[in-house]
Protein backbone atom coordinates (compact mmCIF):
# COMPACT_ATOMS: atom_id res chain seq x y z
CA UNK A 1 0.00 0.00 0.00
CA UNK A 2 1.22 3.68 -1.21
CA UNK A 3 0.59 6.17 1.30
CA UNK A 4 1.58 9.88 0.55
CA UNK A 5 1.22 12.80 2.62
CA UNK A 6 0.96 16.81 1.25
CA UNK A 7 1.61 19.63 2.83
CA UNK A 8 1.75 19.64 7.14
CA UNK A 9 0.93 15.96 6.91
CA UNK A 10 4.51 15.61 5.05
CA UNK A 11 6.12 17.91 7.20
CA UNK A 12 4.87 16.41 10.34
CA UNK A 13 5.87 12.63 9.14
CA UNK A 14 9.33 13.92 7.95
CA UNK A 15 7.66 12.00 4.44
CA UNK A 16 6.63 12.85 0.91
CA UNK A 17 5.51 8.93 0.59
CA UNK A 18 5.57 5.66 1.80
CA UNK A 19 4.97 2.01 1.13
CA UNK A 20 3.29 0.09 4.07
CA UNK A 21 2.18 -3.55 4.50
CA UNK A 22 -0.80 -3.45 6.84
CA UNK A 23 -2.19 -5.74 9.32
CA UNK A 24 -5.12 -7.51 7.96
CA UNK A 25 -7.08 -5.90 10.40
CA UNK A 26 -6.71 -2.76 8.68
CA UNK A 27 -9.97 -2.80 6.33
CA UNK A 28 -10.68 0.93 5.94
CA UNK A 29 -8.93 4.42 6.10
CA UNK A 30 -9.78 4.86 9.87
CA UNK A 31 -8.38 1.84 10.73
CA UNK A 32 -5.04 2.73 8.48
CA UNK A 33 -4.76 6.24 10.32
CA UNK A 34 -4.96 4.51 13.61
CA UNK A 35 -2.46 1.79 12.78
CA UNK A 36 0.01 4.44 10.99
CA UNK A 37 -0.22 6.40 14.19
CA UNK A 38 1.79 4.15 15.87
CA UNK A 39 4.75 4.11 13.04
CA UNK A 40 6.04 6.66 15.07
CA UNK A 41 5.53 10.15 17.11
CA UNK A 42 5.44 12.33 13.79
CA UNK A 43 2.96 10.38 12.55
CA UNK A 44 1.05 10.07 15.63
CA UNK A 45 1.30 14.17 15.91
CA UNK A 46 0.63 14.78 11.50
CA UNK A 47 -2.43 12.72 12.36
CA UNK A 48 -3.31 13.81 15.75
CA UNK A 49 -6.81 16.05 14.68
CA UNK A 50 -8.23 13.65 11.84
CA UNK A 51 -10.64 16.48 11.30
CA UNK A 52 -8.00 18.75 9.85
CA UNK A 53 -7.18 15.31 7.75
CA UNK A 54 -8.55 14.69 4.11
CA UNK A 55 -7.58 11.74 2.17
CA UNK A 56 -7.79 10.38 -0.93
CA UNK A 57 -8.06 6.90 -2.36
CA UNK A 58 -7.07 5.91 -5.37
CA UNK A 59 -6.80 9.51 -6.05
CA UNK A 60 -10.23 9.94 -5.51
CA UNK A 61 -11.78 11.96 -2.45
CA UNK A 62 -12.64 9.30 0.37
CA UNK A 63 -13.98 9.24 4.21
CA UNK A 64 -12.38 7.43 7.09
CA UNK A 65 -15.15 4.37 6.21
CA UNK A 66 -13.68 3.92 2.90
CA UNK A 67 -12.78 0.27 2.39
CA UNK A 68 -9.12 0.33 1.52
CA UNK A 69 -7.13 -2.94 -0.20
CA UNK A 70 -3.04 -3.66 -0.42
CA UNK A 71 -2.61 -2.26 -4.19
CA UNK A 72 -4.07 1.01 -3.11
CA UNK A 73 -2.61 4.65 -3.82
CA UNK A 74 -4.00 6.29 0.34
CA UNK A 75 -3.19 10.16 0.30
CA UNK A 76 -3.43 12.64 3.09
CA UNK A 77 -3.50 16.01 3.05
CA UNK A 78 -5.49 19.08 4.51
CA UNK A 79 -8.39 20.61 3.20
CA UNK A 80 -7.32 22.05 -0.40
CA UNK A 81 -6.81 25.53 -0.77
CA UNK A 82 -6.34 25.99 -4.16
CA UNK A 83 -4.64 27.40 -7.06
CA UNK B 1 -8.64 20.58 -24.21
CA UNK B 2 -5.49 21.25 -22.66
CA UNK B 3 -4.52 20.51 -18.67
CA UNK B 4 -0.85 21.95 -17.57
CA UNK B 5 0.47 21.33 -14.39
CA UNK B 6 4.26 22.81 -14.60
CA UNK B 7 6.88 24.39 -12.40
CA UNK B 8 7.91 26.72 -15.14
CA UNK B 9 6.30 30.09 -15.77
CA UNK B 10 4.04 30.40 -19.60
CA UNK B 11 3.37 32.78 -21.98
CA UNK B 12 0.13 34.61 -21.74
CA UNK B 13 0.00 35.46 -25.27
CA UNK B 14 1.48 32.43 -27.23
CA UNK B 15 -0.83 30.56 -24.83
CA UNK B 16 -4.09 32.54 -26.45
CA UNK B 17 -2.90 32.88 -29.65
CA UNK B 18 -2.36 28.52 -29.88
CA UNK B 19 -5.48 28.45 -28.85
CA UNK B 20 -7.20 30.27 -31.40
CA UNK B 21 -4.00 29.56 -34.38
CA UNK B 22 -6.14 29.58 -37.67
CA UNK B 23 -9.56 29.39 -36.60
CA UNK B 24 -12.21 31.50 -37.88
CA UNK B 25 -15.42 30.01 -35.74
CA UNK B 26 -14.24 31.27 -32.76
CA UNK B 27 -15.79 34.31 -31.54
CA UNK B 28 -14.30 35.19 -28.22
CA UNK B 29 -11.66 34.24 -25.78
CA UNK B 30 -12.40 34.76 -21.98
CA UNK B 31 -9.28 34.01 -19.65
CA UNK B 32 -8.29 34.75 -15.91
CA UNK B 33 -4.75 35.04 -15.11
CA UNK B 34 -4.17 34.35 -11.30
CA UNK B 35 -1.11 36.73 -10.00
CA UNK B 36 0.78 36.47 -6.26
CA UNK B 37 -0.02 39.32 -4.11
CA UNK B 38 1.94 40.56 -1.49
CA UNK B 39 -0.83 40.54 0.79
CA UNK B 40 -2.86 37.99 1.71
CA UNK B 41 -4.94 38.06 4.81
CA UNK B 42 -3.77 41.00 6.02
CA UNK B 43 -0.74 39.89 5.81
CA UNK B 44 2.34 40.93 3.77
CA UNK B 45 3.57 37.72 2.15
CA UNK B 46 6.82 37.40 0.63
CA UNK B 47 6.90 34.17 -1.25
CA UNK B 48 4.66 30.82 -0.92
CA UNK B 49 5.21 27.67 -2.17
CA UNK B 50 2.11 25.69 -3.80
CA UNK B 51 2.14 21.75 -3.36
CA UNK B 52 -0.08 19.67 -5.36
CA UNK B 53 -1.05 16.06 -5.44
CA UNK B 54 0.95 15.12 -8.84
CA UNK B 55 -1.76 12.73 -10.52
CA UNK B 56 -4.41 13.34 -8.89
CA UNK B 57 -4.63 17.21 -10.09
CA UNK B 58 -4.28 16.74 -13.52
CA UNK B 59 -7.13 14.17 -13.30
CA UNK B 60 -9.58 16.62 -11.49
CA UNK B 61 -8.72 19.49 -13.92
CA UNK B 62 -9.50 17.23 -16.51
CA UNK B 63 -12.96 16.41 -14.96
CA UNK B 64 -13.74 19.63 -14.43
CA UNK B 65 -12.98 20.42 -17.89
CA UNK B 66 -15.76 18.05 -18.63
CA UNK B 67 -18.05 19.44 -16.94
CA UNK B 68 -17.59 22.99 -18.19
CA UNK B 69 -18.02 21.83 -21.90
CA UNK B 70 -21.34 19.80 -20.83
CA UNK B 71 -22.42 22.82 -19.37
CA UNK B 72 -21.35 25.36 -22.01
CA UNK B 73 -20.92 25.27 -25.77
CA UNK B 74 -17.06 26.02 -25.82
CA UNK B 75 -14.63 25.63 -28.39
CA UNK B 76 -11.45 25.48 -26.74
CA UNK B 77 -10.47 24.92 -22.65
CA UNK B 78 -6.80 26.12 -21.44
CA UNK B 79 -5.94 25.75 -17.93
CA UNK B 80 -2.32 25.58 -16.92
CA UNK B 81 -1.39 25.95 -13.09
CA UNK B 82 2.02 26.26 -11.75
CA UNK B 83 3.28 24.67 -7.97
CA UNK B 84 6.62 25.30 -6.53
CA UNK B 85 7.96 28.46 -5.26
CA UNK B 86 6.55 31.77 -6.61
CA UNK B 87 6.94 35.26 -5.14
CA UNK B 88 4.62 38.19 -5.72
CA UNK B 89 3.53 38.94 -8.93
CA UNK B 90 4.38 35.71 -10.25
CA UNK B 91 1.27 34.30 -12.60
CA UNK B 92 0.25 31.09 -11.09
CA UNK B 93 -2.91 30.30 -13.07
CA UNK B 94 -4.54 30.89 -16.73
CA UNK B 95 -7.93 29.72 -18.00
CA UNK B 96 -8.80 30.62 -20.67
CA UNK B 97 -12.21 29.66 -22.53
CA UNK B 98 -13.06 29.40 -26.83
CA UNK B 99 -16.44 29.65 -27.70
CA UNK B 100 -18.67 31.37 -30.65
CA UNK B 101 -20.36 33.44 -27.90
CA UNK B 102 -18.83 35.70 -25.46
CA UNK B 103 -21.25 34.62 -22.87
CA UNK B 104 -20.00 30.68 -22.62
CA UNK B 105 -16.49 32.02 -22.70
CA UNK B 106 -17.17 34.25 -20.03
CA UNK B 107 -19.32 32.02 -17.97
CA UNK B 108 -17.55 29.04 -18.33
CA UNK B 109 -14.33 31.20 -17.48
CA UNK B 110 -15.55 32.39 -14.25
CA UNK B 111 -16.44 28.71 -13.72
CA UNK B 112 -13.32 27.10 -13.55
CA UNK B 113 -11.33 29.82 -11.85
CA UNK B 114 -13.95 29.59 -8.77
CA UNK B 115 -13.41 25.83 -8.99
CA UNK B 116 -9.64 26.24 -9.44
CA UNK B 117 -9.53 28.54 -6.72
CA UNK B 118 -11.26 26.19 -3.91
CA UNK B 119 -11.61 22.72 -4.85
CA UNK B 120 -8.24 21.98 -6.90
CA UNK B 121 -5.62 19.92 -4.64
CA UNK B 122 -2.98 22.61 -4.03
CA UNK B 123 -2.00 23.81 -0.50
CA UNK B 124 -0.13 27.48 -0.12
CA UNK B 125 2.85 27.72 2.07
CA UNK B 126 3.03 31.54 2.97
CA UNK B 127 6.14 33.02 3.93
CA UNK B 128 5.50 35.96 6.18
CA UNK B 129 7.78 37.82 8.54
CA UNK B 130 6.38 35.80 11.56
CA UNK B 131 8.01 32.32 9.39
CA UNK B 132 5.96 29.79 6.65
CA UNK B 133 2.72 28.32 7.76
CA UNK B 134 0.17 26.38 5.68
CA UNK B 135 -2.98 28.56 3.96
CA UNK B 136 -6.32 27.12 5.39
CA UNK B 137 -9.52 26.77 3.10
CA UNK B 138 -11.66 29.41 3.30
CA UNK B 139 -15.11 30.08 3.73
CA UNK B 140 -15.70 32.98 0.65
CA UNK B 141 -13.96 30.66 -2.01
CA UNK B 142 -15.82 27.82 -0.99
CA UNK B 143 -19.77 30.16 -1.71
CA UNK B 144 -18.21 31.25 -5.01
CA UNK B 145 -17.21 27.58 -6.46
CA UNK B 146 -21.01 26.40 -4.35
CA UNK B 147 -22.57 28.84 -6.63
CA UNK B 148 -21.89 26.18 -9.15
CA UNK B 149 -23.79 23.79 -7.81
CA UNK B 150 -26.93 24.94 -8.36
CA UNK B 151 -28.88 22.69 -11.56
CA UNK B 152 -26.66 22.67 -14.20
CA UNK B 153 -27.31 24.83 -17.68
CA UNK B 154 -26.15 25.47 -21.25
CA UNK B 155 -25.95 29.14 -22.01
CA UNK B 156 -28.16 29.49 -25.64
CA UNK B 157 -25.87 32.12 -26.39
CA UNK C 1 -7.19 53.33 -17.39
CA UNK C 2 -6.42 52.91 -21.26
CA UNK C 3 -8.36 52.96 -23.93
CA UNK C 4 -6.86 52.75 -27.70
CA UNK C 5 -9.40 52.82 -30.36
CA UNK C 6 -6.76 51.61 -33.53
CA UNK C 7 -6.96 50.66 -37.04
CA UNK C 8 -3.83 48.15 -35.82
CA UNK C 9 -3.69 44.57 -34.36
CA UNK C 10 -2.54 44.51 -30.97
CA UNK C 11 -0.39 41.95 -28.89
CA UNK C 12 -2.52 39.96 -26.26
CA UNK C 13 0.59 38.90 -24.23
CA UNK C 14 2.86 42.32 -24.38
CA UNK C 15 -0.96 44.51 -23.52
CA UNK C 16 -1.70 42.18 -20.62
CA UNK C 17 2.08 42.16 -19.51
CA UNK C 18 2.01 45.78 -19.28
CA UNK C 19 -1.27 45.68 -17.39
CA UNK C 20 0.76 43.85 -14.26
CA UNK C 21 4.35 45.45 -15.15
CA UNK C 22 5.87 45.63 -11.48
CA UNK C 23 2.52 44.94 -9.62
CA UNK C 24 2.46 43.23 -6.69
CA UNK C 25 -0.88 43.95 -5.56
CA UNK C 26 -3.01 42.65 -8.31
CA UNK C 27 -4.66 39.05 -7.84
CA UNK C 28 -6.19 38.66 -11.41
CA UNK C 29 -6.32 39.85 -14.64
CA UNK C 30 -9.72 39.17 -16.32
CA UNK C 31 -9.57 39.49 -20.23
CA UNK C 32 -11.87 38.98 -23.70
CA UNK C 33 -10.74 38.92 -26.60
CA UNK C 34 -13.35 39.59 -29.68
CA UNK C 35 -12.70 38.03 -32.70
CA UNK C 36 -14.15 38.19 -36.49
CA UNK C 37 -16.69 34.87 -36.51
CA UNK C 38 -16.35 33.17 -40.48
CA UNK C 39 -20.08 33.15 -39.73
CA UNK C 40 -23.03 35.48 -38.19
CA UNK C 41 -26.60 35.09 -38.47
CA UNK C 42 -26.37 31.74 -40.06
CA UNK C 43 -24.58 33.19 -42.71
CA UNK C 44 -21.50 33.37 -43.74
CA UNK C 45 -19.31 36.50 -43.40
CA UNK C 46 -15.66 36.83 -45.73
CA UNK C 47 -15.20 40.16 -43.96
CA UNK C 48 -16.38 43.01 -42.08
CA UNK C 49 -15.67 46.47 -41.89
CA UNK C 50 -16.07 48.42 -38.04
CA UNK C 51 -16.71 51.90 -38.79
CA UNK C 52 -16.67 54.14 -35.78
CA UNK C 53 -17.03 57.70 -34.40
CA UNK C 54 -13.95 59.10 -33.69
CA UNK C 55 -13.82 61.35 -30.68
CA UNK C 56 -17.19 60.34 -29.36
CA UNK C 57 -15.86 56.38 -29.09
CA UNK C 58 -13.07 57.37 -27.17
CA UNK C 59 -15.37 59.78 -25.19
CA UNK C 60 -17.87 57.01 -24.09
CA UNK C 61 -15.49 54.15 -23.57
CA UNK C 62 -13.78 56.40 -21.14
CA UNK C 63 -17.19 56.83 -19.28
CA UNK C 64 -18.13 53.17 -19.49
CA UNK C 65 -14.70 52.85 -17.98
CA UNK C 66 -15.50 55.24 -15.35
CA UNK C 67 -18.74 53.54 -14.30
CA UNK C 68 -16.40 50.20 -13.84
CA UNK C 69 -14.27 51.68 -11.68
CA UNK C 70 -17.32 52.94 -9.21
CA UNK C 71 -18.77 49.98 -9.46
CA UNK C 72 -15.41 47.21 -8.65
CA UNK C 73 -12.21 47.63 -6.87
CA UNK C 74 -9.89 47.82 -9.72
CA UNK C 75 -6.28 48.64 -9.71
CA UNK C 76 -6.24 48.58 -13.87
CA UNK C 77 -8.85 48.64 -17.22
CA UNK C 78 -7.39 48.19 -20.75
CA UNK C 79 -9.99 48.32 -23.58
CA UNK C 80 -8.69 48.19 -27.51
CA UNK C 81 -10.97 48.40 -30.03
CA UNK C 82 -9.96 48.16 -33.74
CA UNK C 83 -11.89 49.76 -36.55
CA UNK C 84 -11.46 49.14 -40.23
CA UNK C 85 -11.29 46.34 -42.77
CA UNK C 86 -10.96 43.04 -40.20
CA UNK C 87 -11.30 39.10 -41.89
CA UNK C 88 -12.23 36.23 -39.99
CA UNK C 89 -9.96 35.04 -37.14
CA UNK C 90 -8.54 38.71 -37.08
CA UNK C 91 -8.71 40.19 -33.45
CA UNK C 92 -11.63 43.30 -33.11
CA UNK C 93 -11.33 43.98 -28.96
CA UNK C 94 -9.34 43.02 -25.74
CA UNK C 95 -10.75 44.19 -22.36
CA UNK C 96 -9.05 43.63 -19.83
CA UNK C 97 -9.53 44.47 -15.96
CA UNK C 98 -6.77 43.84 -13.33
CA UNK C 99 -7.98 43.93 -9.27
CA UNK C 100 -7.14 42.66 -5.51
CA UNK C 101 -9.69 39.92 -6.32
CA UNK C 102 -11.23 37.60 -9.25
CA UNK C 103 -14.49 38.35 -8.85
CA UNK C 104 -14.10 42.29 -9.05
CA UNK C 105 -11.86 41.60 -12.30
CA UNK C 106 -14.64 38.90 -13.66
CA UNK C 107 -17.35 41.09 -13.42
CA UNK C 108 -16.40 44.43 -14.32
CA UNK C 109 -15.01 42.23 -17.39
CA UNK C 110 -17.77 40.69 -18.32
CA UNK C 111 -19.76 44.23 -17.76
CA UNK C 112 -17.07 46.11 -20.26
CA UNK C 113 -17.65 43.76 -23.18
CA UNK C 114 -21.33 43.94 -23.03
CA UNK C 115 -21.43 47.35 -22.86
CA UNK C 116 -18.62 47.26 -25.70
CA UNK C 117 -20.97 44.58 -27.78
CA UNK C 118 -23.89 46.62 -27.62
CA UNK C 119 -24.05 50.16 -26.83
CA UNK C 120 -20.30 51.43 -28.35
CA UNK C 121 -20.30 53.63 -31.31
CA UNK C 122 -19.31 51.54 -34.06
CA UNK C 123 -21.17 49.92 -36.94
CA UNK C 124 -20.43 46.72 -38.88
CA UNK C 125 -20.85 46.32 -43.08
CA UNK C 126 -20.40 42.60 -43.25
CA UNK C 127 -19.27 41.02 -46.83
CA UNK C 128 -21.56 37.59 -47.37
CA UNK C 129 -22.14 36.19 -50.98
CA UNK C 130 -24.93 37.62 -51.48
CA UNK C 131 -22.81 41.47 -51.04
CA UNK C 132 -22.05 43.74 -48.42
CA UNK C 133 -24.74 44.69 -45.56
CA UNK C 134 -24.81 46.89 -42.38
CA UNK C 135 -25.36 44.52 -39.32
CA UNK C 136 -28.52 45.30 -37.63
CA UNK C 137 -28.75 45.85 -33.54
CA UNK C 138 -29.97 42.83 -31.66
CA UNK C 139 -31.85 42.66 -28.99
CA UNK C 140 -30.48 39.60 -27.18
CA UNK C 141 -27.11 41.61 -26.77
CA UNK C 142 -29.41 44.60 -25.42
CA UNK C 143 -30.58 42.24 -23.26
CA UNK C 144 -27.35 41.59 -21.79
CA UNK C 145 -26.30 45.08 -21.62
CA UNK C 146 -29.64 45.76 -19.65
CA UNK C 147 -28.63 43.65 -17.22
CA UNK C 148 -26.52 45.64 -15.41
CA UNK C 149 -28.69 48.62 -15.25
CA UNK C 150 -29.80 47.17 -12.25
CA UNK C 151 -28.75 48.77 -8.96
CA UNK C 152 -25.28 49.69 -8.62
CA UNK C 153 -22.99 47.77 -6.56
CA UNK C 154 -19.16 47.33 -5.62
CA UNK C 155 -18.35 43.56 -5.23
CA UNK C 156 -16.73 42.49 -1.67
CA UNK C 157 -14.67 40.24 -3.15
CA UNK D 1 -22.79 73.88 -38.32
CA UNK D 2 -20.65 70.49 -38.69
CA UNK D 3 -22.86 67.47 -39.92
CA UNK D 4 -21.70 63.90 -39.94
CA UNK D 5 -23.04 60.65 -41.24
CA UNK D 6 -22.24 57.31 -40.20
CA UNK D 7 -22.99 54.21 -42.13
CA UNK D 8 -25.72 53.56 -44.91
CA UNK D 9 -26.17 57.39 -43.66
CA UNK D 10 -22.43 58.01 -44.80
CA UNK D 11 -23.22 55.49 -48.15
CA UNK D 12 -26.65 57.14 -48.93
CA UNK D 13 -25.71 61.25 -48.43
CA UNK D 14 -22.46 60.40 -50.26
CA UNK D 15 -20.63 62.31 -47.46
CA UNK D 16 -18.73 61.82 -44.38
CA UNK D 17 -19.21 65.27 -42.95
CA UNK D 18 -20.17 68.47 -44.07
CA UNK D 19 -20.00 71.75 -43.05
CA UNK D 20 -23.82 73.70 -43.08
CA UNK D 21 -25.10 77.40 -42.62
CA UNK D 22 -29.09 76.84 -41.47
CA UNK D 23 -31.49 79.14 -41.63
CA UNK D 24 -32.70 80.87 -38.60
CA UNK D 25 -36.08 78.40 -38.72
CA UNK D 26 -33.81 75.72 -37.53
CA UNK D 27 -34.00 74.87 -33.81
CA UNK D 28 -33.87 71.35 -33.07
CA UNK D 29 -32.72 67.93 -34.84
CA UNK D 30 -36.30 67.58 -35.96
CA UNK D 31 -35.98 71.45 -38.31
CA UNK D 32 -32.14 69.77 -39.12
CA UNK D 33 -33.46 66.55 -40.91
CA UNK D 34 -36.46 68.31 -42.41
CA UNK D 35 -33.67 71.01 -43.84
CA UNK D 36 -31.16 68.52 -44.74
CA UNK D 37 -33.68 66.48 -46.44
CA UNK D 38 -34.02 69.54 -48.96
CA UNK D 39 -30.15 69.13 -50.21
CA UNK D 40 -30.20 66.10 -52.34
CA UNK D 41 -31.93 63.00 -52.84
CA UNK D 42 -28.81 61.13 -51.42
CA UNK D 43 -29.96 63.42 -47.70
CA UNK D 44 -33.52 62.41 -49.21
CA UNK D 45 -33.41 58.78 -49.02
CA UNK D 46 -30.46 58.84 -46.06
CA UNK D 47 -32.92 60.80 -43.89
CA UNK D 48 -36.42 59.20 -45.30
CA UNK D 49 -37.34 56.86 -41.96
CA UNK D 50 -35.78 58.35 -39.15
CA UNK D 51 -37.22 55.81 -36.51
CA UNK D 52 -33.95 54.16 -38.28
CA UNK D 53 -31.64 57.19 -36.81
CA UNK D 54 -30.14 57.71 -34.31
CA UNK D 55 -28.12 61.11 -33.27
CA UNK D 56 -25.57 62.67 -31.14
CA UNK D 57 -25.32 66.62 -30.20
CA UNK D 58 -21.47 67.57 -28.99
CA UNK D 59 -21.33 63.76 -29.06
CA UNK D 60 -23.84 63.05 -26.55
CA UNK D 61 -27.07 60.53 -27.50
CA UNK D 62 -29.84 62.77 -28.15
CA UNK D 63 -33.25 63.25 -29.20
CA UNK D 64 -35.19 64.70 -32.38
CA UNK D 65 -36.21 67.65 -30.07
CA UNK D 66 -32.71 68.50 -29.00
CA UNK D 67 -31.90 71.86 -29.53
CA UNK D 68 -29.43 72.96 -31.95
CA UNK D 69 -27.02 75.66 -31.89
CA UNK D 70 -24.56 77.51 -34.51
CA UNK D 71 -21.16 75.91 -33.29
CA UNK D 72 -22.61 72.17 -32.70
CA UNK D 73 -21.41 68.94 -33.99
CA UNK D 74 -24.56 67.16 -35.21
CA UNK D 75 -24.05 63.00 -36.34
CA UNK D 76 -26.28 61.10 -37.73
CA UNK D 77 -25.99 57.57 -37.73
CA UNK D 78 -28.38 53.98 -37.57
CA UNK D 79 -28.59 51.85 -34.22
CA UNK D 80 -25.25 50.76 -32.71
CA UNK D 81 -24.23 47.71 -33.49
CA UNK D 82 -21.04 47.65 -31.00
CA UNK D 83 -17.82 46.04 -31.44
Amino acid sequence: MRILYFAFLRQRTGLGEETVETPAEVRDVAGLVEWLKTRGPGHAEAMRDVSAIRVAVNQEFAGMDTAIAANDEIAFFPPVTGG
Amino acid sequence: MTVKVQRDDFDVGAEIAALTAGRTDIGGVATFLGLVRDIAGGEAVSAMTLEHYPGMTEKMLADIESQARERWALDEILIIHRFGRLEPGDRIVLVATASAHRKAALESCEFLIDWLKTRAPFWKLEETGQGEHWVEARESDDEAAARWEEAPRKAAE
